[in-house]
């Protein structure tokens, strides 16, 4: 008793391909999957269970396998892999999982023997105590036990993303799919239908169930479709894609293996994620078979009756010739006909169905090959060492054993609602059919074929006409003639009684997790009575095939425990995806190299050739620093560039800050609304910084106005915040002013933007600027000019955020190098330096300057920065003055801006520390200590020689001159400061206006 | 009968097949009247009445659960428990939680499953670095054990994660030795035993249509099995309490967004502590069965489907793939959605309100699982005296009109 | 010009365009001023694009157009035009013609290319030729111009390089 | 995910949109005459019913155009979409069509159902 081969299967080719399994070397076909080449070589022991490390084998020939798991070495060392559906190749490296030392002998195996005690939920009632043992003893142990696969190695895959919008998409390209598509041909629809096998026919190819379709043998007729289907304008056929998620409105994810029975190349992308948009889902995705539960019902030899039906048609290898075949309904037929029609002779045939539900026309086939047949009978269990001896049939209360290898079983089909219930479309029970079937769809969903609970075949055609209808199609006519002895009926049949009761003796309901049908009850017993608690409590169907063989068993069985309609306990709920969804292929190519785009200015070449170290500010690169030799470090770098400005001139690249450009008959009020400024008495030409509050009244965002008059502005931004504040105007004018007439476009990227600032700033744009008047009359501070240059536009605002005399001068990007390379020729003469952000940052703290996001954090008003002089309390109304004035908004002892110096000058006080009234702090922090806020920026200034900080304290004003205290994270001896003025440097502003 | 559990039940019932195990709380019919009922049969619910029960001798209690207990937000979370917040109140009030959790799976005689394997928060640009920093500084006077790691120091944690060959590599984090995971299931079930043996009535399938009230004050609520009266009613229902509260005329600043969650298939351990990043978003912890447990964002729209945008998984998946090369041939098993309600500060509310009697634990958004027995517990406080603990007195909803918020959004715009 | 990549039914160029962002009302008087300046009315219906050989002109929503020059323009005139426009106090023209890269993708194959990095439907029932869209492709804001055979695509000058990589990056894959 | 139909673009993925709560909020007028609870109410508190909700979206990856939406939150199924200046529909031209289920696992089960 062994395994043959089919040699009339349409499909495997005798193109041999050689694989290992755990080391063992093996010859399989060319289209064999891993299953289909063991079961070829009468390998049956394939796997370790979950839990009990039981001696498992194949069970199903697809997708819902629940014991077939796999992992596969020369390929990333994947885990998890289905060996139904991973087809081989030369040379590929399989291994069984969970497993330890081997396959055949497994250590773990000891837990089968302890398994009384590992009943359902086991580990909530023990491991508790000692306090701190589950961390340390008992969870590493756990740990280490579960889990399936070893993990995978390091891989960047190049898996690609295809985007389709589509009228129509078929999921399913068996009979039902493949009439539909015919229907559909040289229509105005554009159509992709999508089918998860490397080839069309789904059942006509699993089955001989049905016999011609208009005459023609099934496979000629597939290839007609296929090749009429090809030759359409409109239909694209997708195969080895399989349908993982059904999203709202018609929003669906595919998984494209592109790499079957092959190789991956690494170098291309091995899997297409599709994501498809479309107006109508068809889904013809068939049905599958689910289990029986019996004692030892998971040992190997123990097969899903279509599945060994499948593996003979499709894979041409009879796994078994002579099994034994148990059954509740009438789907079996079909494969003990194919048996017979190769010759083989099943070892006996089990029917708990009654002679008139099963039908004469059946009884006599059976007699007439004289098959030894048991009707209203059961299988009570099968016994075997790792894979089936004898199986023990239930006959009016005899036990008859028979002797075979593998057992058939089916206890029904059931419709594959998965998607059909991810698209919130309403199942349905049904009494005859003994399952669950679509009823109410929710989206534009239609299903067609077995999945719509319709398993006469004969009707196919005339289902898809009437449910197709409304599409503007001719109707089909097409004859399909049957193989099969007679129509669809089944007997209710979930679990089989047990001879002897043993504490030992199992009978499963979820192979995947080890459940047994025990675990139900108890978890009942226990009060889980809810599905949904009894999966979580007992894991049922929450393994990685989502329990698709077993999951409507489990409510057959609590029904009869809680003696209720399955309808009324309800089904569980179907999650996406389908199937286990590759991350790679999820996250396409937007990871790796493509996880953010950098965005870049137009001066970044420069920076990379004088050494920039960069920063990420958003998305942008901004220079954080520029080494002046290979070994300097960030802190001599910075001090370098700082001192450097402050003696003669320094120059950032500040193309990066944000730009709006404002205009319309109503600009000025606008203005005086968004931000907290006055700008009505502010000249034509001149510019002001500005504060933009939320409605919270919290600082948001701050920049420098210019304004060219009344009706046209153009404002800066932080880099970060400028889409935010575009938007903020944008919806502001929409949805709350339309009454203005105001528009706002952003222009930071037509605008290169370069702060030079030091002493010996304006000597150099005078230099490069011939034609301008830099001079203290006639460009004072805060004022701008506009004037052509180098065959474009320059303009040139006096403003500093150093508080060195300063400019900022602004010039399209396509001159911006040229003008940049120029500023250094000149700028030369005076060892101008090019600063970086973190200098930038030293030297507006220096003069006091605060950085939104650094000094305000969302909590801070414009109040608590002492930037009352910024808000014009004349004006009716801006954003957020409300609540300026809200009793929290309004206490005095608010966190408030100061300055703090060391009172040892060599000491460091560190940014993000704490200031607090203690000399001191505890070794071990029991009882929280006071603190009166904390340190927002923190340097060593080189141009004073000492560090500077600012820190945001409650009561901040009153405090100036008093000493306190800086935690410190290298110890409990905190560091005393005093309280200054934030105004470090040249408080008089005689540098600023010089 | 209090049940026990430990090795040896185990094995009593072994024997006799595990045939007698008892019933972990009864499902009895609602009662007329109660003097306390507490809307939402989750994790803060259910560990309400039990401190209700256990702290302040109330006993004659109804926890009311639309569906099963368990069933919202408790079953559907990443299960990760922290305590490093910026702010005071937050900090006192998480940790006060955290000590909890330390004790819970003696105190109830459930397995939590409490696993303080440590929670980072790395750190991928300086602002980021200057704001943990703070954070640390604060956590440590208030007596909370978050440290600083170098990125030398992570990769020690956690070698498979990628800190250097990344758009934002890894400059840091921020770790808390004393966080970790829970089993999130056994929290629920664990209160509803313990509640249940002290008289609590654990009454589920029963939906709450509306909040009764008369002159200012609570009377009772309308549920699907009829009205039924109470003296003081006590709503944590998640994502449908501002919708509750709509009913009994209270208004809440909350929005319901879907929030998401999946896991990979069960592979042998490989990350063995959590963690979390904001820049890269991505959430990652490994269940004891195996699975990689990560949490993706919020979607940007108000939502009660349990079900959100497929763009959220993909941020966060080519996240992870992006931190952990490794990954890159794990695959989804499962993902799904639950609703979380956010406040504007995210901040939670644990507060009395202007209808006497009537109570709200809200607004937990993304993090309420940390805080289930801390935030079950002072509930139960102020629901018992109508007087808030002082570890919940800052959660007003007076805040949202004197501005006395708890921002916990972290610092705010980039820098210039 | 500058010939970016060429592949199985697929042309990418990269151009050097100038372009104009016109906010406005698009009444008459707004129609007018900008007939007089170049002589040819903004298009009127919303997503219409006119074009002859020296430029396309869109209308990218109610109160926004795009004018893109095809042919290179002294940029002297182009600032004047502006300003011209400006003048009107109801009308705001940005000048955009440094700040963004353009890209011409033509061949068979450029919607199945262009849907590996853009959920954008298009199908010409769904977008018709001469007619724009603004949406993401390879995650970032782009506008796009259907020109019956080809498309232009253009997007900010800070991405330049990553928008060209993903580009190369799609062809090759 | 859900496609919405940008009155000025078409349909387009959700992703290309940004949300902005409940609508028909208009900003107060004269806020020094409300007192901290009236102006908090504006500031922070928004609508955020189950059903049907009238709220905001700006296609901000697109034309960067605001406009109204009426959507059953408990579905997300989009009812309806009007510009700013057009008048909102009224709840009742929906209640009747509502399309249910609501969203929510049926009581005692993971299935979605309908509420017949």
């Amino acid at each position: 008793m062994s395994a043959a081969d089919n040699k009339n299967s349409s499909y495997i080719t005798d193109k041999e391909v050689s694989f290992k399994f755990d080391g063992k070397k093996y010859i399989g076909y060319e289209g064999d999957t891993i299953a289909s080449a063991l079961l070829r070589n009468n390998v049956r022991l394939v796997a370790r269970s979950f839990k009990y490390h039981r001696p498992r084998g194949i069970y199903t020939c697809g997708i819902e396998e629940p014991n077939g798991i796999v992992q596969i070495l020369n390929e990333h060392n994947e885990p998890n892999t289905r060996a139904t559906v991973k087809q081989i190749y030369e040379g590929i490296r399989v291994s069984s999982q969970n497993c330890w030392p081997s396959l055949n002998l497994d250590i773990g195996s000891i837990n089968n023997l302890l398994s009384p005690m590992f009943s359902a939920g086991f580990y909530y009632k023990t491991f508790m105590g000692p306090k701190g043992f589950w961390k340390r003893i008992y969870e590493p142990i756990i740990r280490r036990t579960a889990g399936l696969g070893k993990p995978p190695k390091e891989f960047r895959s190049k898996s690609i993303h295809q985007n389709h919008n589509v009228d129509i998409v078929i999921i399913g390209g068996g009979l039902s799919g493949l009439i539909t598509a015919r229907k559909l041909i040289n229509t105005q629809y554009d159509v992709l239908l999508l089918e998860q096998d490397s080839f069309l026919g789904g059942i006509l190819k699993n089955s001989k169930k049905i016999k011609r379709i208009n005459n023609k043998e099934p496979n000629e007729w597939i290839n007609e479709t296929e090749k009429l289907i090809k030759d359409s304008k409109n239909i694209k056929i997708l195969k080895n894609s399989l349908v993982t998620s059904y999203n709202f409105t018609n929003h669906l994810i595919a998984l494209e293996d592109k790499s079957v029975g092959k190789k991956i190349d690494n170098n291309k992308s091995e899997l297409t994620l599709h994501k498809i948009r479309t107006k109508h889902t068809i889904l013809a995705n068939g049905h599958i078979e689910r289990f029986i539960s019996f004692r030892n019902n998971d040992l190997p030899g123990v097969m899903l009756a279509a599945s060994f039906e499948k593996y003979i048609h499709r894979y041409g290898v009879v796994p078994e010739t002579s099994p034994v075949i148990f059954t509740n309904n009438s789907t079996t037929a079909s494969l003990l006909k194919s048996l017979v029609d190769l010759g083989h002779k099943p070892a006996a045939y089990v029917d708990s169905r009654s002679k008139d539900k099963i039908g004469r026309k059946f009884l006599n086939y059976l007699e007439k090959n004289n098959i030894p047949f048991y009707i209203n009978a059961e299988v009570e269990g099968c016994d075997g060492n790792k894979k089936i001896k004898t199986i023990s049939i239930k006959k009016s209360n005899k036990i008859i054993k028979v002797k075979s290898s593998m057992l058939c079983i089916s206890g029904g089909i059931n419709p594959d609602i998965h998607l059909f219930t991810q698209s919130k479309g309403l199942v349905k029970w049904d009494d005859k059919l003994v399952t669950f079937k679509p009823d109410v769809s929710f989206q534009n969903t239609i299903t067609l074929g077995s999945v719509s609970g319709n398993y006469n075949y004969e009707k196919t055609v005339e289902e898809i006409n009437n449910k197709l209808s409304f599409f503007k199609t001719k109707n089909i006519k097409l004859k399909i003639e049957l193989n099969d002895i007679s129509n669809f009926n089944i007997k209710e049949l979930w679990e089989t009684k047990h001879e002897r009761k043993s504490n030992w003796s199992k009978s499963f309901i979820d192979l995947h997790n080890d459940v047994t049908t025990k675990d139900l009850k108890q978890a009942v017993r226990e009060g889980f009575d809810r599905i949904e608690h009894l999966k979580r409590f007992t894991t049922n169907s929450m393994g990685t095939d989502q329990g698709k063989i077993s999951s409507i068993n489990s409510l057959g069985i609590v029904s009869k425990i809680l003696k209720k309609k399955i309808s009324e306990v309800g089904t569980t709920t179907y999650r996406p995806p389908y199937a286990p969804l590759s991350f790679s292929a999820i996250a396409g190519r937007n990871t790796y190299e493509f996880y953010d785009p950098q965005r870049k200015t137009p001066i970044h070449n420069w920076h990379i050739e004088n050494k920039a170290v960069f920063e990420d500010v958003g998305q942008w690169k901004r220079p954080w620093y520029f080494k002046k030799f290979e070994m300097e470090s960030m802190h001599l770098a910075v001090q370098r560039e700082s001192e450097q400005t402050r003696k003669t001139a320094g120059i950032l690249d500040g193309s990066t800050l944000g730009k709006i450009e404002i205009k319309g008959k109503d600009s000025l009020e606008f203005m005086n609304l968004i931000y907290t400024n006055a700008f009505t008495k502010m000249k034509p030409m001149s510019s002001r910084y500005a504060l933009m509050l939320g409605e919270d009244g919290m600082i948001k965002d701050d920049g420098i106005v210019c304004k060219f008059n009344d009706k046209h502005f153009i404002v800066t931004t932080t880099s970060g915040g400028a889409p935010k504040v575009l938007a903020d105007m944008e919806e502001y004018l929409q949805t709350e002013w339309p009454h203005l007439q105001v528009y706002v476009n952003s222009i930071t990227e037509q605008f290169s933007t370069f702060n030079i600032s030091g002493p010996k700033s304006r000597d150099i744009v005078s230099k490069v600027f011939t034609d301008v008047d830099f001079s203290n009359e006639n460009f004072p501070f805060m004022t701008f000019k506009v004037f052509d240059y180098m065959d474009t536009e320059v303009r040139i605002m006096r403003a500093s955020f150093t508080g060195e005399l300063g400019y900022e001068i602004y010039i399209t990007p396509n001159k911006a190098l040229e003008l940049w390379k120029k500023i250094f020729h000149f700028g030369k003469a005076y060892d101008l330096v090019a600063y970086g952000t973190e200098t930038m940052h030293l030297l507006r703290a220096e003069k006091g300057y605060v950085v939104i996001g650094q000094e305000t954090d969302g909590t801070v008003t414009p109040l608590d920065l002492n930037f009352n002089w910024m808000i014009g309390k004349k004006k009716k109304d801006f954003i957020g003055k409300r609540s300026l004035t809200r009793s929290d908004t309004s206490r005095d002892d608010r966190k408030q801006l100061v300055g703090i110096i060391p009172i040892d000058k060599s000491e460091f006080i560190e940014e993000g520390q704490h200031v607090v009234e203690s000399e001191r702090l505890p070794k071990r922090i029991t009882t929280p200590v006071e603190y009166l806020g904390h340190v927002s920026s923190s340097y060593h200034s080189p141009n004073l020689n000492h560090c500077i900080a600012m820190a945001m304290i409650k009561g901040g004003n009153k405090l100036m001159g008093s000493k306190l205290f800086v935690s410190s994270t290298y110890g409990t001896k905190n560091i005393p400061v005093e309280v200054v003025s934030p105004v470090f440097i040249d408080p008089e502003n005689k540098r600023l206006l010089s | 009968m209090k049940k026990k559990y430990s090795i040896f039940t185990l094995i009593k019932n072994a024997f006799s097949n595990n045939e007698n195990w008892q019933k972990m709380w009864k499902s009895p019919e609602p009662k007329k009247t109660y003097d306390i009922i507490v809307v939402g049969g989750g994790g803060h619910g259910l560990g309400t009445a039990y401190y209700l029960a256990k702290e302040h001798g109330i006993k004659n209690i109804a926890v009311i659960e639309k569906g099963w207990i368990g069933s919202g937000n408790t079953g559907r979370n990443t299960t990760i428990i922290r305590s490093n917040y910026l702010w005071n109140e937050s900090a006192f009030l998480y940790d006060h939680s955290v000590k909890l959790w330390e004790n819970l799976s003696q105190e109830l005689n459930y397995n939590m499953m409490f696993s303080q394997r440590g929670v980072m928060n790395l750190a991928h640009n300086e602002h980021d670095i200057k704001e943990m920093k703070r954070r640390i500084s604060a956590n440590r006077l208030n007596g909370l054990d978050t440290q600083w790691l170098e990125t030398k120091d992570i990769k020690r944690l956690v070698p498979i994660m990628n800190t250097d060959n990344l758009r934002y590599p890894v400059l840091g984090a921020a770790f808390q030795r004393r966080g970790g995971v829970a089993r999130h299931d056994a929290v629920a079930w664990g209160f509803a035993m313990r509640a249940d043996e002290m008289g609590v009535d654990i009454i589920q399938n029963c939906e709450v249509h509306s909040i009764k009230t008369k002159n200012g004050k609570v009377e009772g609520v309308k549920t699907s099995k009829g009205f039924i009266s109470a003296k003081k009613v006590a709503v944590v229902a998640s994502g449908h309490t501002s919708v509750l509260a709509k009913t009994a005329g209270v208004r809440l600043p909350l929005q319901s967004r879907p929030l998401q969650a999946l896991v990979s298939e069960p592979i042998k351990p490989v990350i063995n502590t959590v963690v979390m990043s904001n820049a890269v978003h991505a959430y990652v912890s490994q269940s004891d069965k195996g699975e990689l447990v990560i949490g993706a964002g919020t979607d940007g729209y108000n939502s009660f489907t349990q079900r959100g945008g497929y763009d959220v998984i993909e941020e966060t998946v080519r996240a992870i793939v992006e931190l952990y090369p490794i990954f890159g041939k794990m695959k989804m098993l499962r993902q799904w959605g639950g609703i979380v309600d956010i406040c504007p500060d995210a901040s939670p509310i644990i507060s009395k309100c202007e209808v006497k009697g009537l109570y709200f634990n809200c607004g937990w958004g993304t993090g309420g699982f940390k805080a289930t027995p801390g935030s079950a517990n002072v509930f139960a406080h102020t629901v018992a005296n109508d007087e808030p603990h002082k570890i919940n007195a800052a959660f007003n909803l007076e805040r949202f009109s004197d501005g006395r918020l708890i921002d916990e959004h972290g610092a705010a715009a980039v820098a210039h | 010009m500058t010939q970016l990549l060429s592949s199985q039914g697929i042309d990418i160029s990269q151009k050097n365009f100038q372009q104009i962002i016109i906010r406005g009302d698009g009444k008459d008087q707004f129609n007018e001023k900008i007939n007089q300046e170049i002589s040819t009315f903004p298009p009127s219906k919303n997503l219409e694009v006119t074009t002859n050989d020296k430029f396309i002109f869109a209308k990218n929503s109610f109160d926004q157009w795009s004018l893109i020059y095809l042919v290179e323009q002294d940029y002297k005139e182009i600032l004047k035009f502006i300003s011209k426009i400006n003048s009107n106090d109801e009308i705001l023209a940005s000048d955009y013609s440094y700040g963004q890269v353009y890209f011409e993708i033509s061949g068979e194959n450029k919607n199945e290319f262009l849907n590996q990095l853009t959920h954008f439907d298009l199908r010409l029932k769904r977008f018709p030729a001469f007619t724009m869209a603004q949406t993401l492709i390879a995650k970032i804001d782009c506008t796009i111009y259907n020109l019956k055979d080809k498309y232009i695509v253009t997007c900010n000058k800070s991405y330049e390089d990553y928008f060209k990589e993903r580009l190369k990056d799609s062809i090759k894959l | 995910m859900i496609l919405i139909n940008c009155p000025y673009c078409g349909e387009r993925d959700q992703s290309e949109f940004s949300n902005g709560g409940e609508a028909h909020v208009a900003r107060p007028e004269n806020s020094e005459n409300l007192n901290d609870k009236e102006w908090g109410q504006y500031v922070f508190y928004r609508d955020n019913p189950k059903g049907i909700f009238y709220e905001r979206w700006v296609h901000s990856h697109g034309c960067r155009k605001w406009f109204n939406a009426v959507r059953n939150t408990s579905t997300d199924e989009i009812l309806a979409i009007y510009k700013l200046n057009e008048n909102p529909p009224s709840k009742e031209s929906f209640t009747n069509t509502l399309k249910t289920p609501s969203g929510e696992p049926k009581v005692g089960s993971g299935n979605f159902t309908v509420k017949k």
